[in-house]
């Protein structure tokens, strides 16, 4: 038991230590240069809990959580919160707020924002399910808070690290949520200063962050630019300074080309082949493997990626916590694979259906180099084809047997992909595949409630082997973010979970 | 004699294609949907005429195979709404009144409906394919024809030969069929020709919205649409298919003035 | 006699149609003069209009002059490009058409188009054009000008949409009017007031008038001499008194029995059988020699050619026993 | 009748081509199937989150009563407000209707400005070589796509000899009309060939008709007789082809806006389809309907200005 606590204690001590380092010891210089994104997203709203891809970076800017994910992705690292300690009874937490932080307008934060904020996103419909385990929250004196969990809930602080936790002010400071949203008060290095919808957002430095001496930016502003080759042009012509996700077919010649350079960040980001284990063809786990090792994701990663990324073998990206290294992914092997298929009942003459979403490259892709080595094993496959909302309804509504899926980590801990994937608690019959193993599920249950992160591991590497050997979805490829940005950009990075600072960034 | 030379030239130009496309298999020995993928995105080659596209297709025997889908859409697209919109056109240009009115308020509603989300319906009800786009070209394409014919008619109302037609006592539907068809249908012709080629560009821009023809059929607006990533580095990826749209195009223009004035005439 | 205003020599013109080069006029000459009325009269298809619009340059794209002179002022201005022929002619002779409706740009009013010449090739200012326009339509005997300014041609009628057609072709002064056909359309009354009208105009601005019809009683009326045009050239050409009484051309005098005489009692219409001859192949022998009750072998052989005859000319072998026909006639019973 | 009776008629008669339009698009963007939730909470949609937001939304009341409260809403003037960034949308349309607005008028001017020349050089000489060539030039327009021209242009006359803006829509005036010359360049490329196929046409007819004659007769200038006598009479047939275009224009300028990054209404819709955002979806074809009858109507009233012969009926 005392071993468990020092050990944690250990983790967050050096945490701290950290903390005080990050905050450099350069002159106070006045922040200087507009930075200019580009991105095929548009910016939609300042509220955590509908927040997806297209506002979360701007949100991130002007919001901050109480922990941060560390730059690996692996675990967190204490931001507006200063220490973190779980009591013996592993369900009562102490976190000891800094005191020295402000919001944009000047207001110091205190723990009733804090208490707010968290009240708030746990009632969310959008990221709530978050915070499920989180039973009361208290705040004993202005910079303490109490959170007590309903059971021992080892991603917590986690969940705390997710922007859908990110603090605002006491009750919104007096104005409704509708009117907060369009004039957000955060304690981020950045604060708004207009938005046209479907056009651009545009933040500026905030004079009041707590981390002196930054942002070195004055402003940062995301424009919605939904053509690839349009964002190449601008960020060529000096009329963009970092291009979002400028499409795989381009990374080459990016990187050829002068005052531009390309950043790929690992990403705590899969692709699935999802299979519908209803289907009685897919409910024989041999079948599975069979066309799991029927999946060239050399040629896939070639053709989609043009070959900026790796074949994944497990359900977990790499960069994410407790990723074991030696689960046996299955890779393409067509001797195996007809091997599998003959053990199976359906020897020869098979034919299965893949959904496809209109217009996109990667199910282009995926069904015709599937379709060719399925061929090879007597197995017909049928393509079918659907506007891309249509397709997703069809998908939640397991009308489908095969079809592409991914999932992006939004927090360092796996709980969150794999309640979701492989636990009825999930809500969504495992990834809307069907699949349900009782010993995988107990595994998970397992990995949530434990604090200690090798009884949590030893539950995660069973899940990751059980999972890829039972073929509950075939894992594709884990993709890179993708940025290019201009040479006189220094200190831009992204993390695994898909979040960025730009307090850190300069525009020379 | 001048019209007949552009009618010949504009029937010879789209009857190479057409046989091209009965006979694709002669012409080109890849399977369009045949991948390689060791060979992707490769310039042309002597092994393949055009290149590859991005799955190692070959980009030759795709044209020669999508000339098929793309003909028959482009037809069967333009030949229903001709007819609809041509005999509406007719009737409500010769009737008018509260006929003429009823139709022309449909005809403002239908050319004001967006088409995307008519085609988005539409795909949904007979699911993605030929069948959907035709059907989507057809409700939308009538109203153009309806439009035209109707202002000729209009205007042909008036002049001496169609009183003389009125007074001889003959069936309106035969002074309708001999005597006005012929000096107002000549606008739908030019019309149609041009029109055809718009009914192929609407794949492109039904594929930009994911409801183009279905992987893999070998069509030029989903190569269009496949190609647009690449038209930085591999250009001629959307830049063939288009050529071959404008090709079409072109042939039909000729056909169009050529059959004008040979009506006129 | 001082030299003609426009004198026309042996003038051919080609017309180039699907089915070949057609020779629409082969060989006519004339003079006109201010002061002078010519009225060339013929079946349609004889190439009258085609003469005029050929003089004037405003032949089609497809039709070209192949031959002959054209004196305007003394000098050749056959050889000259239709623009710059038009351009010289456009002072001393103006135009107006048998449909006048079609004539008239049905987009502008018919002052602006009265007043475009004075305005646009005169020089006028826009005041004095206006008001050369309103006197043209009081000239050519349009009441209440000022209201009538601002028509257009389809709020008019038959009659005054020609004269407006007539203060047009007056715009810009001319010496002498080309007259194609322009009262055909009309209804006779109307037509009686186009045709004073014009007389007026010879007689008080000493207008030259050249008057294409099919119409004799309308050349009778209107004019001194007339040309009779059969198959691109002229067969007889003399004065409108000697002619109609003493016509010296079979093909005149079928036209003078065939033309209805309102006050002699007649059972049967005379016509002339047969039509006119298909120019695109050449001329053998004389013409009018299929239809002509008077013609013999010779005729068939070759061409007669333009000769004097009695006091005026005729291009036929057996004109000399012109007056022998009418007795032929009465004793045949035909009238 | 006077124009301005006229015009009252006619918006009068519109009321129900809207009335028609806004039930059809109410149920057809009801029907087709995809949750505007689904959309909203992308990869963490479970089914019963998705019920959740969409009780929120209020779109799991039936249907009849959730149309009643858009007409309720319409006639206060308010389209209702987005599912995603909710703002409103009535704010969201006229927020981009300078740009759309200024992107067609600019493509229909320049393909006036491309069409009428090179409609002249051919009429004058029909079957010429430059008839034939000003004939098959344009369908190249016709025929590529219009992102493939958009790049050319762009490479060309963005980053090659850089005189014009590569993308976005600028702050000031001047800047506006230099960002949109080139989107305006490539609709014009798609436009003209059809302008110049009808005008061309009518101007064959007119160059042989009798009053060109008295025209030419009265020896008046070449370039009058060519603008005022041909051009006049031309036109008029052009300007009805020219509004069925600009109509269907309207809809469909959204691969231009996207290449050139003209935030226009055409984008603003393709985004609300692909997101299921009803009130845009919905807001935006009522506001294309406006539009198209609007032009329609500007198209009869400019041929009945043009042409005396017509009557405002």
């Amino acid at each position: 038991m005392k071993s468990r606590k020092l050990v944690l204690g250990g983790l967050l001590a050096a945490a701290t230590i950290l903390a005080t380092v990050v905050v450099p010891i350069t002159a106070n210089a006045a922040p200087t240069g507009d930075l200019i994104f580009v991105r095929n997203q548009d910016f939609a709203s300042f509220n955590p809990d509908l927040a997806q891809n297209d506002s979360i970076f701007i949100q991130q800017q002007v919001y901050e959580p109480l922990f941060m994910i560390t730059q690996d992705g692996k675990n967190v690292r204490p931001w507006l919160a200063k220490t973190a300690t779980v009591g013996s009874d592993k369900v009562t937490w102490t976190i000891k707020l800094r005191t020295d932080i402000k919001f944009s307008d000047g207001t110091p934060m205190t723990s009733a924002d804090v208490k707010f904020s968290l009240d708030k996103a746990t009632a969310g419909d959008g990221w709530g399910f978050l915070n499920t385990a989180i039973d009361t929250i208290s705040t004993p004196t202005a910079d303490v808070v109490v959170i007590k969990t309903k059971f021992p809930w080892a991603p917590l602080l986690s969940d705390l690290a997710c922007f859908s936790n990110s603090i605002l002010k006491n009750n919104y400071g007096g104005a409704t949520a509708a009117d907060f949203f369009k004039s957000p008060i955060g304690t981020g290095p950045f604060k708004l200063d207009h938005w046209t919808p479907g056009t651009e957002i545009k933040l500026v430095a905030n004079g009041t962050y707590w981390q002196p001496g930054k942002p070195y930016l004055n402003s940062v502003t995301w424009k919605y630019v939904v053509d690839d080759n349009t964002r190449e042009f601008m960020l060529k012509g000096g009329q963009a300074d970092i291009n979002e996700e400028p499409p795989a077919s381009s990374i080459a010649s990016l990187k050829a080309a002068p005052g531009i350079k390309v950043g790929l960040f690992p990403a705590a980001q899969s692709r699935f082949l999802a299979f519908n284990h209803k289907v009685p063809a897919l409910s024989d786990v041999n079948v599975r493997r069979a066309i799991s090792y029927a999946i060239d994701r050399k040629a896939l990663i070639k053709v989609v990626l043009s070959g900026n990324g790796f074949a994944s073998n497990s359900i977990l990206a790499p960069n994410v916590g407790f990723y074991d290294a030696k689960t046996p992914g299955i890779q393409y092997d067509m001797k195996k694979a007809a091997k599998e298929l003959a053990k199976s009942k359906f020897k020869k003459g098979l034919t299965l259906e893949f959904l496809a979403s209109g217009g996109s490259l990667e199910d282009t892709a995926v069904a015709s180099i599937l379709q060719a080595s399925l061929k090879k094993l007597g197995i017909t496959l049928v393509i079918k084809t659907q506007e891309p909302s249509v397709k997703r309804k069809t998908q939640k509504a397991m009308e489908y047997q095969m079809t592409t899926t991914g999932w992006t980590m939004d927090i360092s801990d796996p709980d969150e992909l794999l309640t979701f994937a492989l636990s009825p608690e999930g809500g969504t019959n495992a990834f809307y595949t069907n699949y349900s193993n009782a010993k995988v599920i107990e595994a998970v249950k397992k990995g949530q409630t434990n604090v200690d992160p090798k009884v949590r591991q030893i539950a995660y590497s069973f899940v990751q082997k059980q999972v890829a050997e039972d073929a509950m979805m075939g894992f594709l490829y884990n993709a890179p973010y993708k940025y290019a940005w201009r040479s006189n950009i220094t200190g831009f990075a992204v993390t695994p979970t898909y979040s960025y600072h730009m307090e850190d960034v300069k525009k020379g | 004699m001048k019209s007949l030379k552009t009618l010949y030239i504009g029937a010879g130009i789209l009857g190479t294609l057409v046989l091209a496309a009965i006979f694709a298999p002669l012409i080109t020995s890849y399977d369009p949907t045949e991948q390689d993928l060791l060979q992707t995105l490769s310039g042309p080659t002597s092994a393949h005429w055009l290149g590859t596209d991005a799955l190692g297709r070959d980009v030759f025997s795709r044209l020669m195979y999508g000339a098929r889908v793309d003909l028959t859409i482009g037809v069967l697209a333009v030949l229903l709404p001709f007819i609809i919109g041509v005999s509406l056109g007719l009737m409500t240009g010769w009737f008018g009144g509260k006929f003429d009115s009823s139709v022309m308020r449909v005809v403002d509603t239908v050319i004001a409906f967006p088409f995307y989300v008519l085609a988005i319906a539409l795909v949904f009800i007979f699911g993605p394919g030929v069948k959907s786009i035709v059907v989507a070209i057809t409700l939308v394409g009538w109203v153009a024809y309806c439009r035209i014919v109707r202002a000729n008619v209009l205007v042909a109302k008036e002049l001496d030969y169609i009183h003389a037609a009125r007074l001889t006592g003959l069936p309106t539907s035969r002074i309708l069929r001999r005597h006005m068809l012929p000096n107002v249908i000549s606008q739908a012709i030019v019309f149609s020709m041009s029109d055809i080629v718009l009914s192929i560009l609407a794949i492109v821009s039904l594929g930009y919205l994911g409801l183009g023809v279905p992987i893999p059929t070998a069509e030029w607006g989903s190569m269009i649409q496949e190609g647009q990533p690449y038209i930085l580095q591999q250009w001629w990826l959307a830049t063939i298919p288009g050529f071959m749209v404008v090709i079409v195009g072109f042939a039909l223009s000729l056909i169009g003035d050529g059959l004008v004035s040979r009506l006129e005439r | 006699m001082s030299t003609p205003l426009i004198s026309v020599e042996n003038l051919c013109v080609e017309i180039k149609t699907n089915r070949g080069l057609l020779q629409a006029i082969r060989g006519v000459s004339f003079d006109i003069d201010s002061g002078d009325s010519i009225g060339i009269v013929g079946e349609s298809g004889s190439g009258k209009s085609i003469t005029l619009k050929a003089v004037l340059g405003l032949l089609p794209n497809n039709a070209h002059v192949s031959s002959g002179k054209i004196y305007f002022a003394g000098q050749d201005i056959a050889k000259l490009e239709k623009k710059a022929r038009r351009a010289l002619l456009s002072e001393t002779a103006g135009m107006i058409f048998q449909d006048a409706i079609a004539a008239l740009n049905p987009v502008i009013t018919i002052g602006n188009q009265i007043a475009e010449v004075p305005r646009y090739r005169l020089g006028q200012s826009a005041s004095q054009s206006r008001q050369t326009a309103l006197k043209l339509i009081e000239q050519v005997g349009i009441s209440d000008a000022e209201s009538r300014f601002d028509l257009y041609p389809h709020q008019l009628s038959g009659g005054l949409r020609q004269r407006v057609a007539i203060a047009i072709a007056l715009s810009a002064s001319p010496k002498i009017l080309f007259c194609d056909e322009p009262t055909t359309a009309l209804d006779v009354t109307i037509q009686a007031q186009v045709l004073r009208l014009l007389l007026e105009l010879r007689r008080n601005s000493g207008l030259g008038i050249v008057f294409v019809t099919h119409d004799l009683a309308v050349v009778n009326e209107i004019c001194d001499e007339i040309k009779v045009m059969y198959a691109g050239r002229f067969v007889e050409s003399g004065t409108v008194d000697s002619t109609f009484n003493n016509p010296t051309h079979p093909y005149t005098y079928s036209l003078l029995k065939a033309a209805p005489d309102p006050d002699a009692s007649v059972h049967r219409l005379f016509s002339i059988s047969g039509e006119a001859p298909n120019l695109s192949e050449p001329v053998v022998g004389c013409p009018f020699a299929p239809r002509c009750f008077a013609g013999d072998t010779h005729c068939l052989t070759s061409e007669p050619e333009l000769l004097k005859i009695a006091h005026s000319e005729s291009a036929c072998f057996k004109s000399k026993d012109h007056d022998k026909w009418a007795a032929s006639d009465s004793k045949s019973g035909v009238k | 009748m006077g124009y301005l009776t006229y015009v009252g008629k006619r918006l009068i008669q519109t009321l129900p081509v809207l009335f028609g339009i806004s039930v059809a698009v109410f149920t057809i963007v009801h029907l087709i199937p995809g949750d505007p939730a689904d959309v909203l909470l992308g990869q963490n949609a479970t089914p019963e989150r998705v019920k959740l937001i969409n009780h929120q939304l209020g779109i799991d009341r039936p249907i009849l009563i959730q149309y009643i409260n858009f007409i309720k809403d319409l006639f206060q003037g308010s389209l209702g407000t987005s599912f995603s960034n909710k703002e409103p949308v009535t704010k969201l349309i006229l927020g981009r209707l300078p740009e759309t607005g200024m992107l067609l008028t600019g493509g229909i001017i320049l393909s006036i400005l491309i069409a009428l020349p090179l409609s002249i050089l051919a009429a004058s000489k029909r079957g010429a070589m430059r008839d034939q060539l000003v004939r098959a030039i344009p369908i190249i327009g016709l025929g590529m796509p219009q992102v493939w021209i958009g790049v050319m242009l762009i490479l060309l006359f963005g980053l090659k000899f850089p005189l014009f803006p590569v993308s976005g829509f600028g702050d000031t005036f001047p800047e506006h009309l230099r960002s949109i010359f080139l989107p305006s360049l490539t609709i014009a490329i798609l436009l003209s060939p059809i302008l110049i196929r009808s005008l061309r046409a009518s101007m064959l007819e007119i160059l042989d008709s009798d009053y060109i004659l008295t025209a030419r007769a009265k020896g008046i200038s070449q370039t009058r007789i060519t603008f005022v006598h041909v051009l006049r009479n031309a036109v008029i047939a052009s300007v009805t082809v020219l509004g069925i275009n600009v109509a269907y224009l309207v809809g469909s300028m959204v691969i231009v806006e996207r290449v050139f990054v003209i935030p226009g209404t055409g984008s603003l819709m393709i985004d609300a389809i692909a997101r299921r955002d009803y009130p845009i979806v919905q807001g935006v074809t009522l506001y294309f309907a406006l539009v198209v009858v609007l032009v329609n109507l500007l198209t009869d009233l400019i041929h009945a200005a043009l042409d005396p012969r017509v009557a405002l009926k």
